[in-house]
């Protein structure tokens, strides 16, 4: 089985960041993975955006053409790949930055969250609003075991930031719990 | 007409032209324009106050301001 | 009401590809504005050097032309003496012009070459995301100075205009500064200056720019604006280092 | 220990050099390749090693026949344009004989071009490049793990013929991160007693490419010319997936090779017989393998990230009258599995 | 008047520039091509021009550019090493489609090398030479005449193509002297709306080559490509001097195919029937052609002054089971008609 | 009776390939003496410029290693990373040096890399045959500038000592003669000072020595020693432009 | 027919220049000729050669494996190429500057003339030593008719040397005779 | 033994070591050496005037001079 998402943002959202570690779960697994940032140009201006294909057998191209999946933690990220998501698809959109209405497509499963709110306000720990829409997702997609996922954060997290692991962790169930109960 | 218009949904909310003005008449944090940034404006109200000293639009560095004065009756 | 600042005619009005605060927008107006003093713009021929500077053509209008990395003034020189008439003039950032560019321009300096460089030391490969450049200060960390310049390593910040003003063929060469109005009113006057010699057949002419990446010194725009002030201009003199009287030349 | 870690293609490769016992980096920022030298400029003064931003690309290529000649493993890493400014260099160190690592990340050319993904560097990379009569030994990963262990192998290979070898790789395999095996084993090292470390005890050395005299130059490229021959007997290195009935052979190399890997599986699951070939050394380019495979296939598909440069080398490769084809995406535009499986379908109409 | 006056090959190639109306020339001095600018530096400001020693071949194919952007013809030249340098800037003129002639007299590499005449350089004039997809167009002299000739007809090309068009002489071309009868006929030009001038009455114009958004790369690549399928429709030049009877064809170019010359005659002195084929178009290469004899001759000799360059070419281009033989020469070594004619005794055993 | 004036042993005893009254020959000497003098020359690495001094490894008894035209200070470079005990040299032409080789001098001189740079200045291209060279004197005439240097389309020649002197980086900037006696002398001890310095690691080290290229000045010998003094040496001042204590660099 | 002759002596003795009146005078007979000299490196040091190839047909490598002639203006000049002139060929030489005897061969036919000394003190005019030493060869050899020699001088000359065809003329004469008479 | 040798048969003539001897000791137009040159030579039976000054050494590029100097007796 070949699962593939994209992630897009702004650059500072940590985009790359949860890209990351979901690949790196996904390793953890014993599973085969890539990660495929945007870079160079395309990154002036605060766009950021990365695949990441988790499978079981070799894995050919690192991009995809019509991903299995997109979170979009911005409107602009959004707008530039909510067409290429695959029919039958998901998408999960951080609704504090991006508007799911303008998703018009009912092909495609759209969850939103409003990841800033609850990072912000709930969770006092703004800087963590992407890994609730991390949490969510993995939730959503199955894409990875969220088990697995918390296990391995402190083989993800180099030393110097194991001190960050309870915060993820915290966020990440937080996702999980919204995508579970729809708040 | 306005004495200071600044071009906000090109603003990149640098700052640059608030920092500079001797009367302290810009603000940032405008709504959130295209560009994603939350830009400059001047502050209602005031223009009595601006001298038409032109240093914000001089300061800004993507050529946003510009800045009238009235004319003197001659 | 008169307009007392608009935007120079030569400067197309668009949205930049900058980052907030950077002075590549002020250097660009600096330049459109001189254009339009002369009232040359229709006669004006850019070379843009490779860096976050490339895209004059999209902001300037003026004849472009692209020059491989560093080579601006050898590919003005190529256009010049084909246009001699016409007003040529290069714009390269640090990395461009005092690094991989050394060659060209020392040596189109030297011939005297009668167009304009302009040239922006931000400290810093801008474009390519933040490496080393000849001008980056000591101690500055960057992605390849990642423990800060050190001179055993890395050499010493070179001083472009001092050193171009040590060969003959060079008309005027000053080093300015963008970060504040008095310095932008010098930085304005040096500009004008080396494209009026131009116009006259002076010979080469040189303004080098202190300028802001805020984006690779990690620092808030208003805090870049401090570090040329506090930073830059210390290591790095403002002045007028050469300035020829024509009859000096012909 | 087999321990899996994620690492960036760039970083898996000045990994690789660091294990090799690389221990002098010089080179000039560009993209996309940057990656390479941020890390090292962090790492190298770890390891002992010294990190140099040479001032150009012309510095870097000379720096390193510097530190070649004086029997240093040595590297150095840029993209297109940079690669054409060391050709003179590169062509100095293939005629001085001097061993070095040069890797290219590419970019879409020809001139400032594009930064996203190609293989329009190949013909540059393998023709030598430079003036003259030689040939650099070209190695091309697929995946970050190659970008670690053809890098170590690159060492090797640029010490045991004494010639530079180019890393052909482009910005996905740059950019991409992937799980990583490290090596254990120590890289293979290899005496030098021809380097410049001043003639202490013995006669005085020289490292040269002139030879002015009559015949010499002529004695010096037949010499060249045996050791290409050699490699090529030795050390040409290919990957086949072969399908005994296969009705046609895919060759791609890189990255793009990748994608034939999906298009070949989608092929299959139709019933299409395919075969798989992916070049690991461009040059030596595995004429043989292709040849022996081109036997019993008689039509062949290329698959290229530009106008159509390797095809040639297939051409030249494949018994007479085999059909070969080819589909050419240049310009940072990326062939889908759909459109090189729609080519094989029509390849066997 | 058809009045022969004995030239240089150098000086022949100069005048052929300036018939052309060339007037800039940007050089740096090497050897063995020193006469071209040492005649232009006296001649070029004589009729108007501008003659400029640059600081180096990377200014010098600067210059070219800004002056070819500026639409004037221009020229530079120079040899292997300066060859090298200039990888970048032909890529980038052949990216922004400028048109320029480059003169490449060529001496034996790789490195500093040797000076004497060789044609080590094939591979890196027809492939291309710098990074990304684009070719030069290459013109092989064979005589003084044509140091002339093919020089005006550069200019043309290059205008026609808005390409780079490199002149592939070596050091017999440059130095020798021959009878030479100088063309009357004016040079064709072409418009250049495109040059930058200043933007007097019309829009701003651009040249360059950097294409960053996407798809518009592969689309220029495209463009590219199509305009040289279209050049070598249009514009392959070849010699064939065949016998309908022939058992063998022998393929040179350059100083080379004047001996190869020699070497026909004294076979068919013999009774031999060869078939002799000079490419001048090196690229486009006359594939068309040379399939065309190969169709009705089995056997085929490539002599070249190289360890086997342009045999690929011809290998690519011949009928399927033709068999392509090499005689090669490097190192400034020049193969003699006595040793052409054993080979193509062997050819035929 | 005891030897007043030998070959030095560095200097290996063959008939060397250049012209009559070269100085070449002359600056060969003095490099090999330097070395002697500190008993280094088993630790010596030398880097061979294109020009005719490119065959150095067939008179100096060291090792060498030949770099691309103008390319030396950056091969020097390498060399003297991976041997940072070793003595490594460079032997440059003008044309070398000064032309095609402005940028790695330059960057070279301006990392302060630790080796010494000699720089044999004839005014012009002697292995090609006598083109002009940036430092060929203007109204000189040569192969290239057949009516004579003209700075309006040649530019002027480059005084490369004090231009170099402006870099941090440079311990030592020195230009000599060698054209008689008193002259040798004080080249010489620059020569000497200058290995002795990079010998005490403080950083780059550089001497000019106006030298004599009969062949291509069409001049006698005896004529070219007169041209150095009455034509060279005016617009070229001798000197040491840089001489930096070994406290300064530490 | 094909007739090919190398040139050799020292820089400035005009051995480039007796093979280039050679090859125009061949020219003006509307022949194919070719004129090759050494260049580069191989000059430094003061040696100096050239080969001429006269031809009825098109001709192919315009340098001499085994020239029919040579001309030897020096000693080093001699021994360079002495072993190189088929049997049967012509070497003319200036025994001022060359040792005869040195050639050691009986299968060729050797001419020595002393002409610088017949130049200095004979024609006062010791430039001229190449030219009789031409006026030798052409004789001798035949390659070309020495009466067109003589008259394409003064369209072979460029304007600012018209005043040379004189002594030219005179020394060409002097090698004719000495060719003719031994003397 | 001669307090100045002269390698005559590498000598180019180009009269550097004459030029500046203080003396005047030494003459160019020896027997013409294998190089083509007629070389320097010591001035016959004037050792006597020779001062070991080693100014023709120095001078010389092509470092074909020795000088010697007679020793003190101590
Ligand atoms: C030959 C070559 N080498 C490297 C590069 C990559 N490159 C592009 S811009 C740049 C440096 C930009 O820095 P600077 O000139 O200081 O301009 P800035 O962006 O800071 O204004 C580099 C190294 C290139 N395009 N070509
Ligand atoms: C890239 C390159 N360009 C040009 C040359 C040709 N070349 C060889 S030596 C030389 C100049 C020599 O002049 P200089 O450095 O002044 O040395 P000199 O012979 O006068 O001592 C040149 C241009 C070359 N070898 N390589
Ligand atoms: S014109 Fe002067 S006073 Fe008015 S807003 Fe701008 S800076 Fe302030
Ligand atoms: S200076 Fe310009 S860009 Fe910056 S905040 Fe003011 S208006 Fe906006
Ligand atoms: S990276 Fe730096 S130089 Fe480039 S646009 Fe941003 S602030 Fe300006
Ligand atoms: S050409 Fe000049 S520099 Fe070269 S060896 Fe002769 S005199 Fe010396
Ligand atoms: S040592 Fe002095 S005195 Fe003696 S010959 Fe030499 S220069 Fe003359
Ligand atoms: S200085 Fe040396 S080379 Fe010159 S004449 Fe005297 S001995 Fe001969
Ligand atoms: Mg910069
Ligand atoms: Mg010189």
């Amino acid at each position: 089985m070949l699962y593939d998402v994209i992630m897009a943002g702004f650059g500072g959202q940590g985009v790359l960041l949860i890209g990351d570690l979901l690949a790196f779960a996904a390793m953890r697994e014993g599973r085969q993975v890539t990660w495929m940032p945007a870079y160079g140009v395309e990154m002036r201006g605060g766009a950021a955006n990365c695949t990441v294909i988790i499978s079981d057998r070799k894995i050919g191209s690192p991009l995809s053409v019509e991903p299995a999946a997109l979170i979009a933690m911005s409107q602009p990220g959004l707008v530039k790949f909510r067409e290429r998501v695959r029919p039958g698809g998901l998408m999960v959109i951080n609704t504090s930055l991006a508007d799911p209405e303008s998703v018009a497509r009912n092909d495609v499963e759209v969850v939103g969250l409003p990841a800033n709110e609850i990072a912000t306000e709930e969770l006092n720990d703004p800087k963590n609003a992407n890994m609730v829409v991390l949490g969510a997702f993995i939730t959503k997609s199955g894409a990875v075991s969220f088990e697995k996922t918390l296990d391995s954060l402190s083989a993800f997290l180099p030393p110097e930031r194991q001190r960050l692991a309870e915060g993820i962790a915290r966020a990440l169930q937080r996702g999980k719990l919204f995508a579970q109960e729809g708040r | 007409m306005p004495k200071v218009v600044i071009d906000e949904a090109r603003c990149k909310a640098c700052a640059f032209c608030a920092s500079v003005c001797p009367k302290k008449l810009i603000e940032l944090g405008g709504p959130i324009n295209q560009l994603g940034y939350q830009p400059a404006f001047f502050s209602p109200d005031r223009e009595g106050e601006c001298t038409s000293c032109a240093l914000c639009a001089e300061m800004c560095p993507d050529v946003l301001i510009e800045v009238f004065r009235e004319e003197k009756a001659s | 009401m008169k307009q007392v600042f608009k935007r120079p005619e030569t400067l197309i009005k668009t949205t930049t590809h900058f980052c907030p605060g950077c002075h590549h927008g002020t250097v660009h107006r600096l330049v459109a504005e001189a254009i339009d003093r002369l009232g040359v713009r229709e006669d004006t021929i850019g070379v843009a050097g490779v860096g976050c500077g490339v895209f004059l053509y999209d902001y300037l209008a003026v004849d472009v032309c692209e020059a491989p990395h560093g080579r601006a003034p050898a590919v003005a020189t190529g256009i010049k003496r084909v246009n001699p008439e016409k007003i040529v003039f290069t714009y390269q950032g640090d990395g461009d012009l005092a690094s991989i560019g050394m060659s060209e321009v020392v040596h189109t300096a030297n011939r005297g070459e009668n167009i304009t460089v302009i040239f922006v030391n931000n400290s810093v490969y801008g474009m390519t995301g933040g490496q080393m450049a000849p001008t980056t200060l000591l101690g500055q960390q960057t992605t390849t100075s990642p423990r800060g310049r050190d001179f055993h390593y890395d050499g010493y910040p070179i001083r472009m205009a001092e050193m171009l003003a040590t060969l003959e063929g060079v008309a005027f060469a000053a080093r300015v500064a963008v970060d504040k109005p008095a310095n932008l009113r010098k930085a304005k006057q040096a500009v004008n200056t080396a494209f009026e010699m131009q116009a006259k057949n002076m010979g080469f002419t040189f303004v080098e720019l202190l300028s802001a990446c805020p984006t690779n010194w990690y620092m808030t725009p208003l805090a870049a604006l401090r570090r040329i002030e506090e930073e830059m201009i210390p290591y790095y003199p403002l002045g007028i280092f050469r300035q020829r009287k024509a009859a000096d030349y012909l | 220990m087999e321990e899996r870690i994620m690492l960036k293609g760039s970083v898996a490769l000045a990994e690789g050099a660091l294990t090799a016992g690389c221990r002098y980096y010089f080179g000039y920022p560009i993209t996309p390749q940057n990656d390479i030298p941020e890390y090292l400029s962090l790492h190298m003064p770890e390891r002992g090693g010294v990190f140099i931003q040479a001032e150009s690309e012309v510095a870097s290529i000379n720096m390193l026949l510097g530190a070649a000649a004086a029997g240093a493993r040595a590297m150095t890493s840029s993209s297109g344009p940079g690669i054409s400014l060391m050709q003179e260099g590169l062509s100095y160190m293939a005629g001085s004989e001097l061993p070095c690592v040069v890797v290219n990340i590419t970019r879409s050319g020809p001139g400032l071009g594009g930064i996203s993904p190609t293989q329009g560097d190949y013909k540059q990379a393998t023709c030598g490049g430079g003036h003259g009569d030689y040939y650099l030994i070209v190695l091309a990963p697929s995946s970050v793990q190659e970008m670690y262990d053809l890098t170590i192998r690159g060492f090797e290979l640029a010490d045991k013929y004494r010639n530079p070898v180019m890393i052909l790789g482009d910005a996905i395999l740059g950019q991409m991160k992937e799980p990583v095996t490290l090596r254990d084993a120590k890289p293979v090292t290899y005496d030098k007693p021809w380097a410049l470390t001043g003639p202490k005890g013995r006669k005085p050395q020289l490292v040269k490419s002139l030879y002015l005299k009559d015949g010499e130059m002529e004695v010096h490229n037949w010499k060249l010319a045996e050791k290409y021959r050699r490699l090529a007997e030795e050390d040409t290195m290919v990957e086949v997936d072969e399908d005994a009935d296969a009705d046609i052979a895919v060759v791609a190399y890189g990255s793009c090779a990748r994608i034939v890997i999906s298009a070949v599986e989608m092929a299959r699951e139709e019933g299409i017989r395919v075969s798989r070939i992916r070049p690991i050394t461009l040059y030596p380019f595995p004429s043989g393998e292709i040849r022996r495979v081109s036997e019993k296939v008689g039509r062949f598909l290329t698959v290229e990230m530009n106008t159509g440069q390797m095809v040639r080398d297939v051409r030249l490769s494949v018994a007479p009258g085999c059909d070969v084809r080819l589909l050419a995406r240049p310009g940072g535009a990326i062939p889908t599995p759909q459109q090189i499986l729609a080519e094989i379908r029509k390849a066997l109409e």
